[in-house]
C-alpha cells in the first residue's frame, strides 16, 4: 500500500545533502503511515526554520506558523477539534528560543499533541547562531568567543514541568526513533520527542559521530514512572541517554477537560432569551460572598 | 431647590469604602422604578487609598453622557472634595458627614457613620447613602429593603439585616431634606423604562460576539479589555465557548488563529500593551488569510500608562500595525447597541474576508452603563463561510474579488496548508517573484471589496449645516447631548462607528461644512489625520483632550460655543 | 542609624492592608541595609502589578519597566555596570507567566542578580485570574470551571535550568526570609528567591494560615550542592519545603565572561585605522575554512 | 564585440556552487586594479535546488545600482538560463557549458567542469569562471593566483594547487575568446579606485554604530538584520562591546533599554517579524524617555514573507507602531556613507532627544557594496549627554524643551527612577491628571525639538526642474543612475535620508514642480502617504514594485519616459 502521507508531485526540498533533517522526514511518514492515520485528519504545525519546512514534504494539513510560535495554534487547534491528530513540530532555536514561553505553558495544559523537536543544537536557518542547546564554547559568528551560556536541557525542564511523556530520540536511528514517535503520537496528552538531528552545514561539533558517541539507550526495565529517576538520567552528561524518560498515563487532557464546541449552537436564540431575561429582572444579582471583600476597582 | 428632569449624582471615596454597591445596588432600582439611568466611573490604579468615583445619573430622557457637573455629591471622604474640586460648583448640593469633611463648603449633614453604626456597623455607610438617593428619588421603601436583601443575600442574617436597617435609616432623612426645602427631586417617571435592558460596553460587545457565532476566546488579562473575557467565560458553558488564558498575548493570538484555521470563531481581547504584543500574529492573520476579530479597549499610553483611564490613542497603532502590507477593518462603536452591532458583523466580515477586524473601544466605553429599550436584532444573521473541500483544495485561490473560498482541516476530501512565507495558491512556500506580485494583489485586492460594504458615518442634526462635528467611538453620546445643548440648527454631528475603511459619503459630508471641528481623546488627533489622507480634507478645529478621563458634555458645548464664536 | 533605603517624604502605598506585599517590603529594606548598601548604587527592576510596584517605595534607583519584562533589562543594566546591585522583582504572573522566557533564558545566562519574585499564586493588579502557581481548581472570574492546568514549580524548573541560587521562603517569617535574601544578595551569580506572599482581596485559599501549615523548613545538614536531591525536594508537594535548595557557587557570572563597557574608548580614532587598514588591503581576507562547506546564501 | 564603460556580470546557479566565492575573489582584485564595481545578489530562502545569482557591475565611472541587463552571464547550471529569462537579451553574452546548458541561445562554450576536473576537481568550476573573467578584464595572472591562493589558504595544499591551476587555465580562455573577436573589455581603469574601500549597507550601518559609540547590541538573528549584529560581534573585542543574542526580540529590546538607562549605547538591529516583538518596548522607550536605536532592515512580508527580498514595506508600521503617542526619528539611508552618517546620527539624536531613533533598510541595500572614496568623517562627533545626578534628581524635570537632563544610575548623587506608568518629574507613578497632561505635552514637545534638526532632502538635478521624482533609503543609486541616463534637465530627484520627520523644505520642492513621482518598493506608496499628510501634496505618479527584487535602472528609465511622454 503506498503511503498516503507522501506527496505525490515532484517536490524540491530545499535541505543540505546529508542533513539530519531527511531521515527525520522519512520516519515521521512512516510512523504516521504506520498508525493508520489520515492525512485529511491530521496536522502538522510548524515555526519557522529548517526543521519547521517539514510539513511542506508530508501530504497532510498543515499550519505553518510563525517562529517559535507552533504550540499555540496546535494546541487550539485540537481543543477545536479533537478528532484531528495535532503535531508540532520545529526546531531546538524555535521551541526552546523564540517559543520557550508557550514550551513551558503548554507543558501545563497537557493538549493532546505531540510535540517534536529537531535538536540541532544551532540555527540552521539564519546560519549557524547558537541556539539554546548549543554547547558551551561553540564558536559562531554572533558568538566569536564562544557561547558561555548554560545549555538548555529540555528533557530535564520537560519533567519538572509535569511533561506526561518525555522522550529524546537521535535521528540516526531510524526504527528506535520511528518507535519512538509512534508511542509519542499514541499517549494520551502531550508528548515531548527531542530528537536530536545533525546539521551538516553549521554545526561541525554534534555531528552523526559524535552523537553515536554521546548517545545511549536507556536499558529495559527502566521505569518510566518515577520522575526524579527521570530527572537523574536527564541531568547525565556524559552520554545522552535515549527513549522514554517519563510517562504519567493518568494526567487528564486539555481537551477532556474544556467545554468542547458545537458547530451549531443557535447562539441568536439563546441571546434573545438571556436578554429578555435580563429586562425582566426586578432586583439586582446578590453581590460578593460571604466574606468576601468589596473587589476593588482597578487594574493594570 | 427643585431638581425636574436630570440629575447628576456623584459617589465619591477610597476604593474599598463601597461606592460600587452603592451603584450596583441603586442602578437597577432606578430603571425598574421608570427612570432612565447612566453610570459610569472613573478610577485609579490602585487597591487602597486615592479618590474614585462614580457618576450616576438619573433622568426623564434618554441621556448617556459624561457630565462634569454635580448636582448632588455624596463624599465618602474627606479627600473626595479636592479630588472633585474642579467639579463642584456653588449649585452643587453635597450630603454628607460634615465633621468628616473638613470643608467650607455648604454640606447638608447626614451623619452617614453615625446612622451606619446605629444600624449596626460603621461600615454600611455606603448603605445609608443608598437610602438617602433612593429617598430623594421617591422610590418605595419596600424596594429597597428588596433590592438591599438580595444584594447581601450570600452574607449573614445579621449583615443583612443590618444593612436593610442602614437603608431605611438613610431613607427618612429624605423627608427632613425635603421638609427643609433643602432638595426636591421631581423628575418624570417613565414605566416604558422598566422593561429596558440595562448594558455597558463590556456586555454589549462580548454579547455581540456570541451573536457572531463566537465560541473560542484566547486572552490575556488586562485592563480595560479583561471584561469581556470574563463575561464570555461566564456564559462559556450556554455558549459552548472554549476560554483560555493564555500565558501571554502572543499565545493568545496564536492560538486564536489556530482556532479559526481549525473551524472555530475565535476573538482576543486586550489593551494597547496586549495588543503591542500581538502585532507579529496580526501579520500572520494578513498573510494566511485566516480571520481574526480583536477587541482593543483603549487607555492612555504609551507603555503602562494610566491603566484604569481612557484615551483614543490607538487608532494609528491600530491601522498600521504589523510587517508588510494587508487589509484590515475597524470598528469603534460609540453607543452599546452599535457595540453588539459591530462586534457581531466584526465575526461575519472577518469570516467572509479573511482579515483581521477590530472592534476598537477604551476604558470610558467599556465601564459605562445605561439602559437602552432592547438590543436590535434586524441585522443580525448567522451566516458562515466554510467550505467543504475537494482533493486538490486550494486554499489561496486566486480570484476576482481576492477571496479564496476557506475550507477547514477534516473537512472533506482535501488537505489545508497554510504557510507564513509567501506561497502558491495550495499553500506551500513558493520563491516564484511573479507569483508574490499576484498573490499581494489578491491580498489587498479584498480592500476593494471590503470598502463596497463600509458602514456609512450617521449625520446626526439636519442636512444644511453650517458646521459639522466629526467623532468617533465613545465620543458618541458627549457630543450628541452637547449638540442638543447648543440645539443649534447649524450644527451637525457626523458619528463614525466604522473608521476603517471610510465610507465614500465621509468626504462628501465635510465638503459639505464650512466649519469642520473634531473631538477627540488623544493628543494628536489620530482620526483627523485618517480623514486628511482619506479625504484631503483638513479639519478646522480639534478638540483634543488626553489626561485619562472622558470629555464632559460641557467641556463640548463650551469648545463649541467658542468655535461658533471665533 | 536610619535606614537609607526608607523613602523619607509621606508615601501612599498601594496594597490592601493585611497583605503579603508590605513585609516583604520590609525584609527588603532591612536586608540591603544590613548588607550596607548603598541606594545609589543599587537598582530594582520590576515589570507591572502588585509585586512589581515595590521599588515605588524603596529609596534606590528604579527600571519599573513592562509586564514580565524585569530580567532583560536586570541582566543589561548589571553587564553595563557591574558595580551595581541589581534586583529584579516581581510577581508571580509577570515573572513566570508573561515573562516565562526571560526566567528560563537568564537562569542560562546566570547574570549577577537576585530574582526575587512574590508568589501570591494569583494575577492580584489585575482582580484574581488565575496565574502560573495556582493551584488547580481555583475558581476566578476566568477560570470559571476552577484551574485545570499543572502549577507551574519554580523551583523544580530552576535546578532544571541549572539555576546557580535556587530558594523559596516565605514573607510570614521575616528573619528567615532576610537571612535568605541576604544569601542571595551575596550569591554570586543568579539567584531566584520565590517568597511564598498571601493575597487577602484575590487569593481565599493559600492564606496566612495555609502557608503556615503547608510549608517547612528544610533541615540543616541538608546538602544543597545535591541537584538531584534538589529536584527530589522541590517536587515534594504534601508541604512545600523552604530553605536554599540548590546552589552552586563555581560557576561564572555573564558578567565575568562578557567584554566590559569602557565608556571612554575613543572609536573614531579606531574606526579611522580601521577603515585606512581596509582600504589598504590588497587581497582578500581567505574564505572559510579547510572541510568547511561554502557557506550558503540563505536565512529566514 | 567590444565593451568600454560599463559591464554587468551575472553568475548565477545552484545555492552551494560557489557563485559568492567568484564574487568574493573578484571584487577585491578589481578594486585593486583600478575598476569601480558594484556588487549585489538576489537569492532564495534555501540551502540546495533554486537559483541565485550575484550581479557584478565593473565600470570606468562609479555605479551603484542594480540593473536588468546582463552584458556577460556565467550560469552554472541549466536552471540559470531560465531564471533570468526576463533579463538576458541578444545582446548577452553567455560563457558556460554548452553540453550542461540545454539552450537554445548562443553559448559561448567553456567547458568549466572539464577544465576543474583537469586541475584536479570538478567542483573547481567556479574558480575557472574567475579566472576566465579576471581574463577578460585584464587582471594580471599573478594577482589572480595571489588572491586564489590567499581565498584558500585555510583549505589543503592540494585543494590550493588545485584551485589556483583552475584559475589559471580559465584565464587562458580569455585569450581565446579575444582572439575570436567575440568579447573584447576595455573598460578604463582609474588607478585612485585601488585606494578605495569597498563597504556594503550591512557594514555602513555597523560602523556607523560604532561611530556613535555603540557598545552594546542584543539582537534575535533575522535575516537581514543579522549581518550588523555579526559585524559587531567581530569588532565587539577592538570596540568593548557587548553582544548578546537575546532569546527573543522582547528580550532584546528590553535589554538595549536596560542598556540605555545604565548609561550604555545600544542598538538592536532585526527585521520586521522581529520588529514586530519589540512594538511594546518601542513604546516603553517613548514613555521612560530612555535612547533607543534599532536597525529595521525590511524584507517582504507579511509575516515570514520572502525571507532573502527586499521591500520597503514596514514606513508606515515603524512611524506608528507602539501604543500610545511619543515622538521618534526615522532615517532611511540610500547609499553607504549616508548609512554610515545617520547610524552616527541616530545615537547622538537618541542620546539627546531620549527617543527611539530608527534605521530603515532592506535586503537589498545591506547586502549591495560598491567602492567609495573613504567615509566620511565630517560631521561625526562624539558628545554624549549623560549628566551627574544630585540628591533630589528629577529623571523627568519638564522642562521648555521638552528634554530632561538625563542621569544613569551610580554616577552622582541622585537615584535615577523610571517607570512604564505615568509618573511625576521624579519618575514615580501618579494619578495626578493634570500632571499626566503636562507629561504628554512634554514629551510631544520634543518633536518639535527635533523638527529644528531634521536632515534636508537631497535634490539632484538643477533647480528648475518640471517633473521631481521622489525616493527614500534605497532606490537612491537606481533613481540617480536612472536619470543621469535619461539626461533631461527637466526632471530632478529628490532624496530622502530622514523620511519622518519631514524638513518643511519637501513641500517647497514638491510644489516647485509640474509633475511629480514617486519611487518605492511597495504596493502601497507609503512615503506618498506620508508626504501626503505632512504637506498636502499628492504625489502624481507611483512606481511601485512588490516583487520582492529591488528596482532597476532600466525600470525606473522606461517608467519615466513613459511618464514624460505623459
Ligand atoms: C520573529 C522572528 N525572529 C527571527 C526569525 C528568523 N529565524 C528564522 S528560523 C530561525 C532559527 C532557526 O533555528 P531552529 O529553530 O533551531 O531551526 P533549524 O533551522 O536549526 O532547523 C530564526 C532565528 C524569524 N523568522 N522570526
Ligand atoms: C503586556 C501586558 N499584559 C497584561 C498586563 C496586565 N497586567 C498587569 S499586572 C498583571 C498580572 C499581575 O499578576 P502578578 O505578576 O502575579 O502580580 P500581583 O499583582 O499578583 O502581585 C497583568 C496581567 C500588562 N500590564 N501588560
Ligand atoms: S543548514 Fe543544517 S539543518 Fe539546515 S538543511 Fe542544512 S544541514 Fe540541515
Ligand atoms: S490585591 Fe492581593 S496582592 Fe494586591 S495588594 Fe491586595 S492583597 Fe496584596
Ligand atoms: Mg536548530
Ligand atoms: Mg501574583
Amino acid at each position: 500500500m503506498p503511503n498516503k502521507f507522501e506527496i505525490e508531485k515532484n517536490i524540491d526540498i530545499a535541505w543540505c545533502p546529508g542533513c539530519g533533517n531527511f531521515p527525520i522526514l522519512k520516519i515521521l511518514k512512516e510512523a504516521l503511515f504506520e498508525l493508520n492515520l489520515d492525512p485529511k485528519d491530521t496536522v502538522i504545525v510548524s515555526g519557522i526554520g529548517q526543521a519547521a519546512k517539514i510539513p511542506q514534504y508530508i501530504n497532510a494539513n498543515f499550519f505553518n506558523g510563525l517562529h517559535g510560535r507552533a504550540l499555540p495554534p496546535a494546541t487550539a487547534i485540537k481543543a477545536v477539534n479533537p478528532a484531528l491528530t495535532v503535531i508540532a513540530e520545529s526546531g531546538d532555536g524555535d521551541m526552546y528560543g523564540e517559543g520557550g514561553n508557550h514550551f513551558i505553558h503548554t507543558i501545563r495544559r497537557n493538549p493532546n499533541i505531540t510535540n517534536i523537536v529537531h535538536n540541532n543544537m544551532v540555527y540552521g536557518l539564519t546560519k549557524g547562531q547558537a541556539s539554546p542547546t548549543t554547547e558551551k564554547g561553540f564558536v559562531s559568528p554572533v558568538q566569536v568567543n564562544g557561547v558561555i551560556l548554560e545549555p538548555f536541557n529540555p528533557i530535564a525542564v520537560a519533567i519538572s514541568l509535569g511533561a506526561s511523556f518525555v522522550a529524546r530520540a537521535f535521528c540516526g536511528q531510524a526504527e528506535q526513533t520511528k518507535e519512538i514517535i509512534k508511542k509519542a503520537i499514541l499517549h494520551k496528552g502531550y508528548a515531548l520527542v527531542d530528537i536530536l538531528q545533525p546539521c551538516v552545514s553549521f554545526n561541525k561539533i554534534n555531528t552523526y559521530q559524535w552523537f553515536s558517541e554521546h548517545t545511549y539507550y536507556i536499558e529495559d526495565g527502566y521505569d518510566p514512572g518515577d520522575r526524579v529517576e527521570a530527572f537523574r538520567r536527564a541531568v547525565e552528561k556524559e552520554k545522552l541517554p535515549l527513549g522514554i524518560f517519563y510517562k504519567d498515563e493518568s494526567k487528564k487532557t486539555f481537551e477532556d477537560q474544556i467545554t468542547l464546541v458545537d458547530r451549531d449552537t443557535n447562539n441568536i436564540q439563546k441571546l434573545h432569551d438571556i436578554i429578555e431575561a435580563r429586562k425582566k429582572v426586578e432586583t439586582h444579582k446578590p453581590g460578593p460572598e460571604a466574606g468576601a471583600k468589596q473587589t476593588p476597582l482597578f487594574g493594570d | 431647590m427643585e431638581i425636574r428632569d436630570d440629575i447628576s449624582i456623584v459617589l465619591c471615596g477610597e476604593a474599598g469604602q463601597g461606592i460600587q454597591t452603592i451603584e450596583q445596588i441603586l442602578a437597577p432600582i432606578l430603571k425598574n422604578s421608570g427612570y432612565n439611568i447612566f453610570a459610569s466611573k472613573e478610577y485609579m490604579s490602585r487597591v487602597r487609598g486615592g479618590s474614585n468615583s462614580t457618576l450616576l445619573r438619573v433622568s426623564s430622557q434618554r441621556v448617556a453622557a459624561w457630565v462634569d457637573t454635580i448636582d448632588l455629591l455624596i463624599p465618602l471622604d474627606k479627600a473626595a472634595i479636592t479630588h472633585l474640586a474642579d467639579r463642584i460648583s456653588h449649585e452643587t448640593i453635597i450630603i454628607g458627614e460634615k465633621v468628616k469633611l473638613h470643608t467650607k463648603k455648604h454640606v447638608i449633614d447626614v451623619p452617614f457613620a453615625q446612622v451606619a453604626e446605629k444600624a449596626g456597623n460603621p461600615l454600611y455607610s455606603n448603605v445609608v447613602a443608598v437610602g438617602v438617593i433612593a429617598g430623594l428619588l421617591k422610590i418605595e421603601l419596600s424596594v429597597i429593603q428588596q433590592e438591599v436583601k438580595s444584594y447581601f443575600s450570600k452574607k449573614s442574617e445579621e449583615v443583612i439585616a443590618g444593612n436593610i436597617d442602614a437603608a431605611k435609616k438613610g431613607y427618612k432623612t429624605r423627608l427632613e431634606l425635603a421638609a427643609s426645602g433643602k432638595l426636591t427631586i421631581n423628575i418624570k417617571k417613565n414605566y416604558q423604562v422598566k422593561h429596558n435592558l440595562l448594558l455597558n460596553g463590556t456586555e454589549a460587545v462580548a454579547l455581540g460576539a456570541l451573536a457572531g457565532g463566537c465560541n473560542f476566546v484566547s486572552s490575556y488579562p488586562m485592563t480595560p479589555g479583561t471584561g469581556v473575557l470574563t463575561m464570555l467565560a461566564k456564559y462559556s458553558k450556554e455558549f459552548n465557548v472554549i476560554v483560555e488564558q493564555a500565558e501571554d498575548e502572543i499565545a493568545a493570538i496564536n492560538m486564536a488563529l489556530g482556532a479559526w484555521y481549525a473551524g472555530g470563531r475565535a476573538l482576543v481581547t486586550t489593551s494597547g500593551g496586549g495588543f503591542a504584543l500581538m502585532v507579529e500574529g496580526l501579520s500572520l492573520a494578513g498573510m494566511i488569510e485566516t480571520p481574526l476579530v480583536i477587541h482593543l479597549a483603549q487607555r492612555p499610553g504609551p507603555a503602562t500608562g494610566l491603566p484604569t483611564r481612557t484615551e483614543q490613542a490607538d487608532l494609528e497603532f491600530a491601522l498600521y500595525s504589523g510587517h508588510g502590507e494587508f487589509p484590515r477593518i475597524i470598528f469603534a462603536p460609540g453607543n452599546v447597541q452599535d457595540a453588539f452591532l459591530v462586534t457581531h458583523r466584526a465575526f461575519r466580515l472577518a469570516d467572509k474576508y479573511q482579515v483581521p477586524v477590530f472592534i476598537l473601544t477604551d476604558q470610558y466605553f467599556v465601564d459605562s452603563y445605561y439602559n437602552i429599550s432592547s438590543l436590535d436584532f434586524g441585522k443580525v444573521k448567522d451566516k458562515k463561510h466554510i467550505i467543504k473541500t475537494q482533493a486538490g483544495y486550494k486554499r489561496f485561490k486566486i480570484t476576482k474579488s481576492g477571496i479564496s473560498p476557506r475550507g477547514i482541516p477534516g473537512y472533506g476530501e482535501g488537505v489545508v496548508c497554510v504557510d507564513s512565507d509567501e506561497h502558491d495558491e495550495e499553500g506551500y512556500i513558493t520563491e516564484n517573484l511573479k507569483l508574490r506580485t499576484k498573490m499581494v494583489e489578491k491580498r489587498l485586492r479584498k480592500l476593494a471589496a471590503i470598502k463596497q460594504r463600509v458602514m456609512e458615518p450617521e449625520l446626526i442634526g439636519e442636512e444644511n449645516y453650517k458646521t459639522l462635528v466629526v467623532g468617533w467611538g465613545s465620543t458618541y453620546h458627549v457630543i450628541k447631548e452637547a449638540l442638543e445643548q447648543l440645539d443649534c440648527k447649524e450644527i451637525a454631528f457626523l458619528y463614525f462607528k466604522q473608521v476603517y475603511p471610510l465610507h465614500p459619503m465621509a468626504g462628501e459630508y465635510l465638503k459639505n461644512a464650512e466649519k469642520t471641528v473634531i473631538v477627540e481623546n488623544n493628543a494628536t488627533s489620530q482620526f483627523g489625520k485618517l480623514i486628511k489622507l482619506e479625504t484631503g480634507i483638513e479639519i478646522g478645529k480639534k478638540i483634543l483632550q488626553y489626561n485619562g478621563l472622558p470629555f464632559s458634555v460641557e467641556k463640548i458645548v463650551s469648545e463649541l460655543r467658542e468655535c461658533n464664536a471665533e
